[in-house]
Order: structure tokens, then C-alpha cells, then sequence
């Protein structure tokens, strides 16, 4: 399932949450892999006050839709979860959520890894920083 | 008129100063002539394309109806 | 963080109160990974009733201590916390859980996957399983 | 009398029929000496050995106040 939104979430409730309604995954699934991307308060040398996402809606959701079915194709993978934020976030604020469920712990930690490089390289997000030497745009690796 | 709706995001939102327009498709063949009558003298940027919302080359035909963006290389995730 | 425990947990408040009560990681971890093992109720052929873990009390606190150590020597992460049951399970059951927090996500997808592995091939713990056609030992891959 | 105290878990602990003893160090140089004192007719199987709760080879020195347990593959996590 993908998820696209403003509002704040806590990515541990968020997959206990997702499991729990999923009735159908328990016993199934011997391996579950998560990743969090969260907003750390300091980067390339500056204090890190907020940042807002900017994202291409629509196209967001299309991608990240694409990319999901991708990875249930290309490995053997029971489920995966992908939730988005946009909009404004402080400090420590999770930005990105991506689980995966699978028999094995090797499709999981493959397809996990493929969902947040996609999303990294392809997704329409911009970050932009407010530091306390002011607004900027991150810019890629 | 036929017309092709145009779409900008982040820097380049910011630099051209607004998010959106409505281009008229009479002379335009592909993504790349649309930035050539939009960017004006924005200068060498790195812009990538997408057309209908999915990635594109700059070569790629547009035509009325489409809806094209211009954005910088993302950074989400 | 190492525990070892024949009581049952939840993996996702388990990583969560531990994110909360590390207070001084707040803000300075852009990645986390987790993997949860968790018990299957079908396997090679058979349905698991439930499975007993037996593990070498002392031995297995030492090398998870060692491997922890030795994933916070080799990547740039920030703590480690690993989480594993002996005893009793049954199925759904977590198993293990491995979490990672670091900087940025290279390092924290590594350091997770170096620590499961791990603590797959070296601790010493063994599986016996109870399926509907008895009792058996779990033979590695 | 100078004592190796010797663990067994798993399988082995199930087909030896006892999960620890004590052996006389008396004529035991390696590991590989008390394996064959307590194995019996156990017939070959697959053994991994750890000595004071560390990895060890079958030929590593063992002695008295040494603990030494045999143990089949591990299936953790």
C-alpha cells in the first residue's frame, strides 16, 4: 500500500497497524524489513530549524505505485508498505516509511532496498531547508 | 487555441516565478521546445521532464492536451 | 542493546520505546533499519504447531555482544539494538528483531543485514519444531 | 581428580541422552580427545565446539576448569 500525506505518523504504529489489519500476512511472512528515513537536525554543516517537501501529487503517487509492483514482481515478497510525507516537518520527524513482508530474509532486504532507491532517485520530492543561515534547496549526492 | 498546460516545481518554480501556464501548442513538437519558449533567460539549468506525469526525454513529442513539467533533480525519500 | 528472553515482545514498541528513551539519538539518525524474524506456521512441507527455541545461556549473550561491537566498529552507526526468544513460540510469533540507527541509510542497511546474518549462521540457538507429524529438528539451509 | 565440564545441546544433548558431565582431564590433550571419550557409539555426525563459550577448532587445547560443548549447526534468528 502507498501512502502520500502531510499529517504527521509514527512509522512503528504505522506498521504494527498495517500488520495487524493484514490478518491474512500472520504465519505467512518469517521476515519483515523496515526502513525509516527521518529528518535529522544537521546537515551539511547547519543547524537544520525545518523542512518543507515540496512533491509532484500525482505523479508521486504513480511512481511510488509503479516502483510497489515492480519489487512484488521482481522478488517473492508477500506485501510492502510505503508512506510519504510532504509539507512541513521538524526536526526528528520521520519523513519516509518502507516495509516489506516475505518468506525470506533475503527478498526482504532486497525489495526494501530497492523501494527507498527508487524513491530516493525518482520519486517528485524537493526538500528545502530552513537553517539558520536560511532557506535552501537540497541538492542530490 | 490549442493549448498545453505547463508545470514547475522547487528551483525552478522559484527562478521562473510562478508554478504554472498554459503554452500554446502551435510551433511546439516535443518537451524541449516548450523550454525553449518558457525558461527565457533562466540560463543553463539541470531540468528534468515529465510528460503526463511520467519521466521523459526533452526530445519527446508534446502536444495539446498534454500536461508537461519541468523540475530539478529530486530529492525525497 | 542485547537481550535475550523467553517472554514474548513486540518488535515495533520495543524499537519504539527504545528510539524514545535514547533521547539523545533524536535528530541525529536519518536511517533506520529494522528485520523481524518471525516464526512461519508452515515450513518444508509440514504445518508448526509451535517451536521450541534452545539456546547456550551465556554463550549467546557473549557473541551477539561481540557482533554488536563489531557492526559499531565497521559502519558509521549510531546504536544497535538486537532482541532474540528462546523457549516456547508459537507461530507468528517474533523471533528476533535486529534495529539499526545511523546517519544515512547505506551504512544502516549493511550493518542490519551483517548483524541477522550473523546471529543466523554463529549464535547458538536451535530450532525444534512441533508439526502435526511430531517433532523435529531444524536443519540449516 | 583434575575435571572438564562438557555441555551438549540440541540433537547431540537428545541422542547422547544427558545435556552435561564432567570428564577426567587425565590423557585429554584437545577438544577432538574428549569428543571421542564421550561420543560413544554416537557414529558420525555433524559436531561444532566451543570451548569457555568461544568457537574452537577440534584440535584447540583443552584442560582442567575448562567448559567444552558440543553442539550440531546452529538455526537462531
Amino acid at each position: 500500500m502507498i501512502r502520500v500525506q502531510s499529517d504527521p505518523f509514527d512509522p512503528w504504529q504505522e506498521v504494527a497497524a498495517y500488520q495487524q489489519q493484514s490478518g491474512s500476512l500472520a504465519g505467512r511472512f518469517g521476515a519483515t524489513t523496515v526502513f525509516v528515513g527521518s529528518l535529522r537536525d544537521f546537515s551539511q554543516g547547519r543547524q537544520i530549524r525545518e523542512m518543507t517537501l515540496e512533491h509532484y501529487a500525482g505523479m508521486t503517487e504513480k511512481h511510488l505505485e509503479k516502483v510497489s509492483r515492480e519489487a512484488m514482481t521482481r522478488w517473492d515478497i508477500l506485501d510492502a508498505l510505503v508512506i510519504h510525507r510532504y509539507g512541513r516537518l521538524k526536526p526528528a520527524d520521520p519523513i519516509v516509511l518502507v516495509a516489506v513482508w516475505s518468506a525470506h530474509r533475503d527478498e526482504a532486504f532486497q525489495a526494501c532496498r530497492y523501494l527507498i532507491d527508487e524513491l530516493k532517485t525518482r520519486a517528485p520530492f524537493w526538500k528545502n531547508e530552513a537553517t539558520d543561515a536560511g532557506q535552501r534547496w537540497v541538492v542530490p549526492d | 487555441m490549442n493549448l498545453i498546460q505547463v508545470r514547475y516545481f522547487a528551483g525552478i518554480r522559484e527562478r521562473l516565478g510562478r508554478d504554472q501556464e498554459l503554452v500554446d501548442a502551435e510551433g511546439i513538437r516535443c518537451a524541449s521546445d516548450v523550454w525553449s519558449r518558457v525558461s527565457g533567460a533562466l540560463g543553463p539549468v539541470r531540468v528534468l521532464v515529465a510528460i503526463n506525469q511520467e519521466y521523459a526525454a526533452m526530445d519527446h513529442p508534446v502536444g495539446p492536451g498534454d500536461e508537461i513539467a519541468f523540475f530539478p533533480p529530486v530529492t525525497g525519500g
